[in-house]
């Protein structure tokens, strides 16, 4: 399993907008570029990202992305959230050749 | 290869600076803007270790710039600059270019025309 | 040199077309706002202006909106005009954000112009465009 | 150094390399087949190998000569852990390299001052010095004696290792020193030193006693 590194606030008052910060270990091969031989090597990217937020009331996707070659490898991927209840964040990150790996993150709200 | 006199040509072809512009802006090839900055714009990322080549043809004579090209450490033994036309007396060479020189002695002329056109 | 040098040094040129362009730039951002006008404003891109490597490039888009239920961002695309793809990453966010600012590391094959697009739910699209140096490398890895 | 590159190796949460760490904890304390892990005989690595990377290339009693960090980890598979060495830049080398080095971070590059060290610093000042290559450069040349000038648009640095393993944006991934080393002699159409080699522990316990002094920021990101 790719290594991830996720960074979520562990405690936030509720309604405050919090950073989330995921880093994974992934090559983003772009299927544009040569390998040593001189042949291109084949595309291996990460296509979709995806954070769904439990709060205990609601559990829904509340962010999510489509990427491309052109995101460097090992993403990065920065957005926001409202902290609205204590509960877990569920990422998944979805690509070529079967490519799925989910991670989650507890936070507290009060 | 061994030039009777380093200053004489090299080839019996005279240089053509059009091929020599070519040779000074390629990276893999001339190398030369890698240290040097030379008047060529639409190259952008230009060296600032060694001189401008711009004036090169007016502050030299094509003898004396060709002599520089072939082996600059005859002139100066400190000198940064590699020798592009020496085949010898180099230490651990890759394999892939022992026994080998940078420039073909045409690639030499060719880089000496173009440097005389910048008076 | 010679002709065959000559055809040489041309035909390691003519690998690049691996990296060449697919697409323009305009065309892009059309099919992805479904041939909607764009205006300038209310997104801003956050990019160095000069690059010293394009294998990992910080970029923050941030777009100017209260993002409550009446007024928010659905969308940021951010595109670039001479990569071998002209899509760079579509993000997809609503009130639930709190803040429309996403952050992510890019890829940059040489010095170009990078556009953000962003769509409100109201249906209008924002743009910004940047420019980038991207500096060349001097020692490029065998 | 742009200022994006130092924010990115600045900020944990944003340091590709911290990746690495994080895969080279895990191995810290994974059992080998004959059961034992690092952590069997070191414990726990942020107080046994806190200032350990800072003091390397280290003479070697046995081979009778300085060794990498890397080799030092190799040496401790095959005799404590009945495990095969792994391959130059291998990742989960690399990844306890950073996992280690990480623990010296913000130290003072120490080497041994040791005399039998000193035979292998002078060769490895030779081979700094030493012009080599089609290009006929030394790495003194440009390092000493143009540092802050641009190589075409790069701005040559000092070549003090503090950062090593790095995760440089070039190779978008992590590497060792002996690999950036190897580049460098490539560039000048040098045959490059073998990893592991002596050679390469003598070029490298120079340029550590060259940095000494200096603040270890590994695992660092550079461009």
């Amino acid at each position: 399993m790719a290594r991830a590194l996720i960074t979520v606030p562990p405690n936030a008052k509720r309604g405050e907008v919090i950073e989330v910060r995921v880093l994974i270990q992934h090559p983003m091969e772009t299927g544009y570029r040569p390998g040593s031989d001189g042949r291109i090597l084949p595309r291996d990217l990460i296509r979709k990202f995806s954070c769904r937020y439990d709060d205990g009331k609601s559990n829904e996707i509340v962010f999510s992305a489509e990427l491309y070659a052109a995101i460097a490898a090992n993403p990065l991927i920065s957005f926001h959230t409202v902290a609205t209840g204590s509960g877990t964040l569920t990422f998944l990150w979805e690509g070529d050749n079967g490519f799925m790996q989910s991670e989650m993150a507890a936070i507290k709200v009060s | 290869m061994l030039a009777p006199a380093l200053a004489a040509p090299l080839t019996d072809t005279p240089g053509d600076p059009a091929r020599g512009r070519a040779i000074v802006a390629n990276r893999q090839v001339g190398l030369c803007l890698l240290c040097h900055s030379a008047p060529i714009p639409e190259e952008r990322f230009q060296g600032d270790l060694a001189p401008s080549l711009a004036g090169a043809g007016s502050r030299n004579t094509a003898d004396q710039l060709r002599e520089r090209i072939i082996d600059s450490r005859k002139l100066n033994p400190q000198s940064i600059m590699p020798s592009y036309h020496r085949a010898d007396g180099f230490s651990r060479v890759a394999p892939a270019q022992a026994g080998k020189t940078i420039f073909t002695a045409q690639q030499v002329e060719d880089v000496v025309a173009y440097l005389m056109t910048l008076k | 040199m010679n002709r065959r040098q000559a055809l040489a040094t041309l035909a390691v040129v003519m690998v690049r077309p691996a990296f060449a362009a697919e697409g323009d730039l305009a065309g892009a951002i059309r099919t992805w706002t479904g041939g909607a006008a764009t205006k300038e404003g209310r997104v801003k891109l956050d990019i160095a202006e000069l690059v010293d490597n394009g294998n990992a490039v910080p970029i923050t888009v941030t777009v100017d909106s209260p993002m409550t239920a009446a007024n928010h961002v659905t969308a940021i695309a951010l595109f670039n005009e001479k990569n071998p793809q002209r899509d760079i990453a579509r993000f997809q966010l609503g009130p639930r954000a709190g803040k429309a600012q996403v952050s992510t590391r890019i890829r940059l094959a040489t010095t170009q112009r990078l556009v953000a697009v962003a769509k409100m739910n109201d249906g209008s699209f924002w743009t910004h465009n940047v420019d980038v140096i991207v500096t060349l490398a001097a020692c490029i890895e065998d | 150094m742009s200022p994006a590159t130092q924010a990115m190796q600045k900020d944990d949460t944003q340091n590709p390399a911290m990746l690495w760490v994080k895969d080279g904890e895990a191995l810290w304390s994974k059992p080998a087949a004959n059961g034992k892990s690092c952590a069997s005989c070191h414990n726990d690595a942020p107080k046994s190998m806190k200032g350990i990377a800072a003091t390397y290339p280290a003479f070697d009693t046995q081979s009778r000569r300085p060794i990498h960090l890397s080799e030092r980890i190799n040496l401790c598979r095959k005799n404590k852990q009945d495990a095969s060495p792994l391959p130059p830049e291998h990742q989960d080398l690399l990844s306890m390299e950073s996992y280690v080095a990480l623990q010296s971070r913000g130290m003072s590059i120490a080497p041994h001052r040791d005399k039998r060290m000193s035979e292998f610093f002078t060769r490895g000042e030779k081979h700094y010095k030493q012009r080599i290559g089609q290009l006929d450069l030394s790495c003194a040349q440009c390092h000493d004696d143009n540092p802050g000038k641009r190589l075409a648009g790069t701005p040559i640095p000092q070549a003090h290792p503090t950062g090593y393993p790095i995760y440089r944006l070039e190779w978008q991934g992590m590497g060792s020193l002996q690999r950036r080393i190897r580049n460098c002699m490539s560039g000048v159409r040098a045959e490059p030193f073998a990893f592991n080699s002596t050679e390469m522990a003598e070029l490298e316990t120079y340029l550590a006693s060259r940095a000494a002094g200096m603040a270890m920021d590994a695992p660092a990101v550079r461009p």
